[in-house]
């Protein structure tokens, strides 16, 4: 039996180099979250003080719909190619080749936008506190995100109109996410520790982390049934 | 005991429970309902500070509690479904999903006509009406879900992940909500202080509250039973039953 | 009885209009899931006999082309 | 001594019972074509016996153990390939045989693999992503793993033969035969028939009613 660890290296290489190969379909989340929060002060006004306040909650919305939208990559194609019914016949533990696909998806589609945030911090006229304490809240709260979004996928993957279930199945368990976030932000504003919040959101993170690769295993042996 | 309970993994012999069970709940429910909501509405006195408006209880916690209840209800069916390989728990599962989203629109509906006269607007983001929306979010979501399959067999198993991934949804969602209202305090009154209540208000509550239970399981079962025909329709047994019956 | 008459009863106290359209909509979704139950139930019925029927006609249809 | 035995299957599918009660055994040396019409549940059954799918009644056993339970022994002893290719249209016909390799614990390196395809009748396209290739190409390199993995002793085949032309089918074929011949067992559906083979014999799923 191949060791996990080349179990883990096969699967993320194969993502990686399919992650550059198809590099339009990375970049499009990206301009889509750039969008979105250049919308918002056309849409609300350019007011300074507003925008500091609304815009932790604003990138973290739009976060969110970007992730929904790269989200169907991570299973899609291996559904329909036979490339995932492969892999269950292979004998491999899918366990460990589901967390290794969603850290994969999160190393590609949230890093780049963590390393974006300052830019949009900029323009929503966020504090040095916010920005940082955003950064870090996007670096717990997003690999959640993937993982959550992974079971979504997982069950989606053999409809055919998968895509809208997927936002109507993720939206509330994303929910808790959002609010510790932007609260944790809010405390940065006013220069308060944030600590309390992040360390919920860390428990989240290690519950999810537990749970999340076992339900996408299963999920995805039950799209093959 | 382990062997009497399994007996009703066969769609048939659940079926046949299915039939008992609802002619026990059904006309109770309705009796008790009908008990409960004239003392409600009658007989018990007044609030002496929200007045004759404060009646909406009697129909607004009992649904807000069984849309809990029916939530945690699908997901120990979807638990049963998963460990033993049952189909009629995943039935059972489906059945339910729309009873507890019927519930838990009830609880939304009638909070909000209470609030209109005691808040003054129809909508207000308090930690309770907030939960009870994202509640009602995640039952669309595993009907949604489920009816989007062909194969209903891969669809009721879907649709029970999905309603597990909720359940242990339900308690940090709901934390977090009560964390966000109360940190944005200034927009909220916190309207549902639970005052000392008299026992001539609680006994028409606690008829209602059993009214209603017995309401959402007759219905669930009811449902059940559609169920188990739909996604048996093809076999011998169904046939028998309903076929050869009429001649 | 809290009421003198049956207008106090439907005014309740002022707040007639929301009391009523509270216990009016929960009884209006009630009565609509059990309505659509049981619809259910009958539109299965038939259903079971359009499917038999439906099979009867393959089997015949098998048959012949044997 | 059969190595996969099916016993008491049920498959129910969007409702409708493809077989009840079927028994089925696949032993060393058997070449066996599974023939039925359209609908009959062919593909379901192939795939509750690679361990895909699973029966909604009955057990699919591999040398005396529930394949749930043989878990490793019986992936490892087991080739599926079935309608989909498994190959990622993005990638070459090389990073999707050395991606299926590590995958099955398959040590290959890669001129071997330049090798097999170039055996396959695919010399000059190895480092082509396969969406360039055609359908018969691309059938012809998930294939391959007939090759790759002839350890296997039981290769369960869903209509091989494709989008393959005359010298495809024959390349294949004189594979079964050969891996049959060497004790292994292949279970195959195919529209097309086989060529007679003294190890060969029929199985026949009937449509239900």
């Amino acid at each position: 039996m191949s060791s996990s660890f080349s179990i883990i290296n096969g699967v993320m290489r194969r993502d990686l180099i399919l992650a550059f190969r198809q590099k339009a379909e990375l970049a499009q989340p990206l301009m889509f979250v750039l969008m979105v929060v250049t919308l918002f002060p056309l849409g609300v006004g350019p007011s300074p003080e507003l925008l500091q306040r609304i815009g932790p909650g604003i990138i973290w919305i739009a976060a969110i719909l970007s992730g929904l939208m790269g989200m169907e990559r991570m299973f899609r194609d291996d559904y329909h190619d036979g490339s995932t019914e492969q892999m269950l016949v292979s004998g491999m533990p899918m366990v460990l080749v589901s967390a290794a696909k969603i850290f994969c998806h999160w190393l590609v589609s949230f890093v780049p936008l963590i390393i974006l945030t300052p830019l949009l911090a900029v323009f929503l006229n966020l504090t040095w506190d916010m920005t940082v304490a955003l950064m870090i809240t996007l670096l717990i709260g997003t690999p959640v995100l993937s993982m959550l979004g992974a079971i979504g996928v997982a069950l989606t993957v053999g409809l055919r109109k998968g895509g809208l279930i997927l936002s109507l199945l993720l939206i509330p368990v994303f929910i808790p996410l959002l609010i510790f976030a932007t609260s944790a932000i809010e405390s940065a504003s006013m220069r308060l520790p944030y600590l309390p919040q992040l360390a919920i959101m860390g428990a989240i993170l290690l519950l999810t982390a537990a749970l999340a690769p076992v339900a996408v295993s299963y999920a995805l042996k039950v799209s093959q049934h | 005991m382990w062997k009497w309970f399994s007996q009703y993994a066969k769609p048939e012999k659940a079926y046949q429970l299915c039939g008992t069970l609802f002619r026990w709940f059904w006309l109770p429910s309705l009796l008790l309902i009908l008990v409960g909501t004239v003392w409600g509405l009658v007989f018990a006195p007044q609030d002496y500070q929200q007045g004759d408006s404060f009646r909406i209880i009697y129909i607004h916690v009992p649904s807000a509690l069984l849309s809990m209840s029916a939530y945690v209800a699908m997901a120990v069916a979807a638990l049963v479904g998963l460990v033993w390989q049952w189909r009629t728990a995943y039935m059972a599962m489906i059945a339910i999903a729309p009873v507890g989203a019927v519930m838990t629109f009830i609880a939304l509906f009638t909070g909000a006509a209470w609030g209109k006269p005691m808040w003054g607007t129809w909508w207000i983001w308090d930690a309770r009406l907030t939960s009870q929306l994202i509640l009602l979010f995640l039952y669309l979501g595993v009907i949604a879900l489920y009816s989007a399959f062909d194969d209903k067999q891969q669809g009721g198993k879907a649709a029970g992940i999905m309603a597990l991934v909720g359940v242990v949804n339900i308690p940090i969602i709901h934390y977090s909500v009560e964390w966000w209202n109360t940190l944005h305090q200034g927009a909220t009154i916190t309207k549902f202080d639970k005052p000392s209540i008299a026992p001539e208000m609680l006994w028409p509550l606690l008829i209602n509250l059993l009214g209603f239970a017995l309401f959402v399981a007759a219905v669930s079962i009811k449902r059940m039973r559609n169920e188990i025909v739909r996604r048996e329709i093809h076999r011998p047994w169904i046939k028998s039953l309903f076929l050869e019956n009429e001649k | 009885m809290q009421f003198d008459s049956l207008s106090a009863f439907l005014e309740m106290g002022g707040y007639g209009f929301f009391v009523w359209l509270a216990f009016g909509v929960t009884l209006g979704a009630m009565i609509l899931l059990v309505v659509q139950s049981s619809l259910d139930t009958k539109h299965l019925e038939k259903e079971i006999k359009d499917t038999h029927a439906r099979k009867a006609r393959m089997r015949a249809a098998a048959k012949e082309g044997l | 001594m059969a190595d996969l035995i099916a016993q008491k299957l049920m498959c129910i599918k969007r409702d409708r019972v493809l077989f009840e009660a079927l028994d089925f055994s696949l032993g060393a040396k058997q070449i066996v074509h599974l023939k039925g019409p359209n609908g009959a549940g062919k593909t379901s059954f192939l795939r509750i016996l690679a361990g895909l799918a699973t029966a909604t009644e009955g057990v699919v056993k591999y040398k005396e153990k529930n394949i749930e339970s043989a878990g490793h022994d019986f992936y490892t002893s087991t080739l599926y390939i079935g309608h989909k290719s498994g190959l990622n249209s993005a990638l070459t016909g090389i990073e999707n045989t050395q991606f299926w390799a590590n995958q099955h614990g398959i040590d290959i390196s890669q001129s071997e693999i330049i090798a097999l395809l170039g055996m396959i009748g695919l010399a000059g396209l190895e480092d082509l992503p396969v969406a360039h290739l055609s359908a018969g190409q691309q059938r012809r390199v998930s294939l391959l793993r007939l090759w790759l993995k002839s350890q296997a002793r039981i290769w369960l085949l869903d209509e091989p033969f494709t989008a393959l032309d005359v010298q495809g089918v024959a390349l294949i074929e004189k594979k079964i035969q050969e891996h049959a011949e060497s004790g292994g067992s292949v279970l195959i559906t195919s529209h097309q028939a086989l060529q007679p083979h003294p190890l060969k014999s029929e199985f026949m799923l009937e449509y239900r009613f």
